[in-house]
């Protein structure tokens, strides 16, 4: 992150590149559901990032030795396709992916009650399909709409956007050409249900009051994806009712499309999916 | 997959007697297909990249192109490598970890579709012979696994391919090479598409779904290009084939080819 | 696999570079025994490729959750030595020896009375010394005559050889530069006993018609191949017998070497030198 | 560490019923430190080196310069490069193999903080534009964890940087590069120090060995310039804050600095 | 190693480039308990060599089953640190560290009294801080004092040093610069209490009788080693002993730096610290 | 090995009983050798090779040239360099992987014999200094394995090399290299052979077969030259050696080089 004076990031009506103000979100969009074999999911488009978030469990962990005895482990794979970016990336794990498949995990572990499930694994898989700066914090954005798809019963939904600072102003959500031209990145996690931070990481050069005002800058900015989070939990919910409202036998062959009535989109969904968190025999012999 | 599940005989059974009477668990005839749905140009950053889904299974193919050197024994040829990732995103049944055999064999069957159909003409990927060519990745990404992997993996190689756009380059006087802004489309000179058979006890079927590709006791993957040439080849699975049954499936796959690439054609358009 | 026209790789009578027919094998030779600690071995030459096939099996499998409850595992490990060709191969498996591996595995497990031998593996090793195209369906082919060798009760043997294309004439076995210049490649692992295929593979470029003339050769071939498997495993019975001829007490110390009567080479050996296929506690501690 | 390790819920009680009455269990302030001690110049054959102790918990660094060709779209820069090894030597937690999620941890946050602060300007690194650049490795082993690592981490890699030398370069004619035996200091323009706070139950502590360290509920830690300003920021483990916690322990933390950064100054003197 | 005769290596007088004879060992420093968390370790300093040596063990082996029914598994990992040499080392472990770590296992496995612990592993880790020729046998040498710091009994203490051929002759302890330019190496591990030679490799080009005189003058080094060895762990009893006069109850909290009496430093301490080679339900609960 | 399998009390106990009557269990003298076979030119593909058998133990060994550059620091010397694999195929007590420790010592401790005794002369492999030189990589596989590894592979990589023929190679104006068909074999200008003394309780015995090996406390293997010096040694196993012991072994194995030589020549003839 190099504070390149040299491109003009913002004007001096402080608009940016991209036509937004300094506290304005990009255009975001997240729809549930997309990827069917999971338990939950849901692809965020914010700017121009793709991401899918889908979550497995609460399920069986191998090797059991890591199994944790009072909870569910939380395990997080936040992973960007080799296309994702201008330069090809590598597909072996980089340690960048695997510091930020930590704090997403992290985060998600500070809402989830995950001693409903102990012994347990909650998996959270993280594709970037398009990269365009701030994808960390979309893609914790879209793991915890996509645990709420999976009727995981949480305290609250997180809401994820970073702030910065690009020729010396605060500004909300990067976009990738800010990201790299700007002087100061600080990616926040926040649930607005209960007023926490749970992610927070920063680099670049702040002054405490450029550190303040940043904070405040992306809690709101987290307030706001925080009611697009809902109006897609609540569409969903809306969609399942029109769908209800024709009555129809569940397939029996199909027991993981049978309607989820999630009567409040985030807290505490009574009855998880998978009612029974240790796995019957057969079961553990189908996951071999 | 065979191995590697074990599914209940009761639902072998299940699928077993609704083929005798020549049914499908979901109703379909046997070489009947799932909706296909192409589409192209999803990645902006990638060069070339498309979303195939048939049914519920869903891939996302990418392609980069980095300029490299070629090999010392093709110095006028461009590269093609397939990669292929079977995240546990796309199944439960899928792991974490270094690409299993069964990427390792996907990735490998489309990349021979491709390669062997001499879609792309590689020495239009050389720019200056043994010290500059274009190196084309196609990394496809499986993100739901509802069966029948390989014929929507090789429409989405296809879709992405010929959909891929890269800078035009200027020989420098040095020798080195500079990228314009300004791209062009790659050009393809063929349009193959890849067709499986899946074989459960003694019926043939297309298309399957996750169970039945999982009760299946052997499959064939052919690569036809469009002037109705076997390009590529692949038996999979444990099961065996009469001589005679592998010439009608090859028939019969030749007519689901046209059907399939008329698909393809249509999202390219 | 280019289809370059420059190269005349057939002339005018249908005599190609080796002075083969079109429908004509390369010279091949089988021979057992070649590994003393393993069940079972056979080398094969085949034109210049050398190829050494091992079995270790039926023995128990580590890790134990990978074993299946009903049969046998058929683990193939097919590799290449370094200087087994003009430009040194690395080292490390590559994709392409993993999928062979996989498909060779495949084909096997197809004709072996897996089922014998309940939550054990068979491991079978592919060393090619030399290679000189070709080497799938040869080491195919060994791999049989080695699993006849160790005992284990097989459907048939399967002979693996390749057709092809040069110059849009359809052959038979493939070698090098063939392979190289040639514009198709068809390798087929072929059960004569059964009449089943049970490998199918193919690139190039072929048309329907093609690819039946060259099915039909290769299955002519394989036909040929499965006589000189034969009698590579009668001349093991031959020599056997000569030396029970001398009656003579095994050697308590080496119950590997006891002479195995193989009364007809192939079908259903009654008793595979491993009796009995869960290992006994002490068999265990010596794995380990 | 959190979850890591499973602590007698009786340890953990007896630490927080000490904090509740305003102590710690070895007798310590909130804020206050153990001795801390950083010797540099340790290992003769690295351009940089230092061994930082704070109580129990000690960690060497070493600097290795070499010469190398600068990423293509920084022709004019130098490159730092940081590793970090939890090796198993330094505790029985500890595990042998890669680097594990922890160790991957300590050294991005670590260079975060060296870089963010451009402590080092990169492009005085440079000795001829797209081609030859001084490479700085810097890799730091933890020998003893008794808590605290990132504090420590940040001093060690700071007192070993601002202590290497390396070899004055001289351009040939053909555009190679030739190492004299004379070697230079490396211009240090800023002085980052880390501190980390540690939240246990809503208690915050500084410094905390390693019994307090795992029981902490989550941790901050902040890396400052000699200017007061933040360049970089970390929250581990899992625990979550208020904003207006955040912005006390801000505060807080830059205090605390400013004593580090005293005995890091005091070391290079 | 080349014997490059242009590097006067020795001088008439029989003076070496750092001013030793050819019977000398370098300077030696020997500091014990450098490791506050492990149960025994060590600082060597000879020459310029840096390495410190620690002992975690005996304790719980995993994965389990490379357990031995009958003793203690001796682990070592002898590692160079990236700085520790002139061109930088790749973090990997190399072949040469494996080889390494293996002969340095062995080594010790001969004076350990391993069956007292069967079931267990006792893990050596060996961290090379700076390299200057002679780091195995340093090594060696300062994981014998270590293990001795870690109260495991053992027959004797190893005393590790090599002999080495300059200019023909026959030296002692070879540093960095002989080590390269000079013609023949002898690593020694050697057990002055025993008269048992535990250690011993060779590489460069000796005569039998250059080999016996080097095998001679590297014995007499380790005996003098030796002393070194046993003033190191006397210090600590001395130590030890100044602080437990003035009386003082351990912590409760701190069972590790109880202070432990070692009358005698090196033969068959009675009790290692770690009493109970099966660790409780909690120690396992807590190394997950 | 000692440690990896356990073996029998009783098989120990017997083999015990018969060197106790200086006997082996297959009748051989302490020093006797089983049948030593070497082929030569086995794989033509190689630059060089050799099948090597004593008794039941096989190795395969192959040299391959590749051209490369030197390394910095031997600008004007060829490359040799060693790998050895012990595959399953040789024993039911290889595992798949990785090379083990077994392997990477059988590769060491061969490669030291071969490179400590000159018998390749590493600047008449170098083709024009610091930019081309051969880099030899000698590899082999224990094809079976019944003991006595470490001398079946010192003879099996010096017959391969002393039967490596490597391309002629032209300059060319522009310094870049150009292969010619013809070969030329190189240049042995040392013959060392590698010989193993196992020690079985207080019995040194040579040539062990697989059991016999097993059970040894310990054992050295001793690279000798024709000239009759020492170029390697490695003590093996966990046992121990009095000072003249070692000495008893070297004189006894010197002995044991000459008979060893003389079937390498044999096949070199």
């Amino acid at each position: 992150m190099a504070g390149d004076g040299t491109v003009k990031l913002i004007d001096e009506k402080g608009i940016r590149l991209d036509g937004r103000k300094a506290d304005e979100l990009r255009p975001v969009s997240i729809k549930i559901g997309v990827i069917k074999n999971a338990n939950g999911s849901a692809e965020i488009r914010m700017g121009k990032n793709i991401i899918i978030a889908a979550v497995y469990g609460p399920r069986e962990l191998h090797p059991k030795h890591r199994a944790l005895a009072d909870r569910a482990l939380i395990q997080c794979f936040y992973r960007m396709s080799t296309f994702s970016v201008n330069d090809r990336k590598s597909p072996a794990p980089s340690r960048r992916e695997k510091e930020i498949s930590m704090v997403i995990s992290n985060s998600l572990s500070s809402v989830v009650l995950t001693e409903k499930y102990p012994r347990t694994t909650i998996d959270v898989y993280l594709q970037v399909l398009q990269a365009d700066g701030g994808t960390r914090t979309a893609s914790l954005t879209a793991a915890s709409v996509a645990l709420a798809d999976a009727g995981i019963p949480m305290k609250g939904l997180i809401a994820s956007v970073a702030a910065g600072l690009i020729n010396d102003q605060v500004v909300l959500d990067l976009f990738d050409i800010e990201d790299q031209k700007g002087s100061g990145d600080l990616p926040l996690g926040y649930c607005p249900v209960l007023d926490e931070i749970s992610l927070l990481q920063l680099d670049g050069v702040f002054t405490v009051k450029q550190f303040e005002d940043s904070l405040n800058i992306a809690i709101k900015g987290a307030k706001d994806l925080y009611e697009i989070q809902r109006d897609a939990l609540k569409q969903k919910y809306t969609d399942i009712r029109a769908e209800v409202e024709v009555p129809e036998k569940p397939k029996a062959e199909e027991p993981k499309v049978e309607p989820k009535v999630v009567p409040k989109p985030v807290l505490k969904v009574e009855k998880p999916k998978t009612e029974e968190p240790k796995p019957s025999e057969d079961d553990k012999r189908e996951v071999e | 997959m065979g191995d590697k599940y074990i599914i209940s005989e009761i639902e072998k059974d299940h699928i077993l007697s609704l083929l005798e009477q020549k049914k499908r668990i979901d109703g379909r005839t046997f070489d009947g297909f799932r909706d296909i749905k192409i589409e192209t140009n999803v990645v902006e950053k990638a060069e070339g990249s498309a979303i195939v889904t048939i049914g519920d299974t869903k891939i996302i193919v990418g392609v980069k192109a980095v300029l490299g050197t070629p090999f010392p024994d093709t110095p006028e040829s461009g590269v093609i490598t397939t990669g292929a990732e079977l995240s546990p995103i796309a199944s439960p049944y899928f792991e974490s970890g270094p690409p299993s055999e069964a990427a390792i064999e996907l990735a490998r069957v489309t990349d021979r579709t491709i390669r062997e159909s001499h879609c792309v003409d590689l020495s239009k990927l050389c720019v200056v012979p043994e010290k500059h060519v274009w190196i084309l990745f196609i990394d496809f990404y499986v993100l739901n696994h509802d069966g029948n992997l390989f014929d929507v993996a090789a429409l989405g190689a296809m879709a992405a391919l010929a959909t891929t756009k890269i800078p035009k380059v200027k020989v420098l006087e040095d020798g080195s090479v500079e990228k314009s802004e300004e791209k062009e489309q790659i050009k393809i000179e063929h349009y193959p598409v890849a067709v499986t058979c899946y074989k459960i006890d003694k019926y043939n079927v297309y298309d399957p779904n996750f169970k039945e590709d999982r009760v299946s006791d052997s499959r064939i993957t052919i690569g036809f290009d469009e002037e109705d040439r076997i390009v590529a080849l692949q038996k999979g699975y444990q099961g065996t084939y009469k001589p005679a049954e592998i010439m009608e499936i090859v028939r019969e796959s030749l007519n689901v080819s046209k059907a399939l690439r008329k698909e393809l054609m249509k999202s390219l358009s």
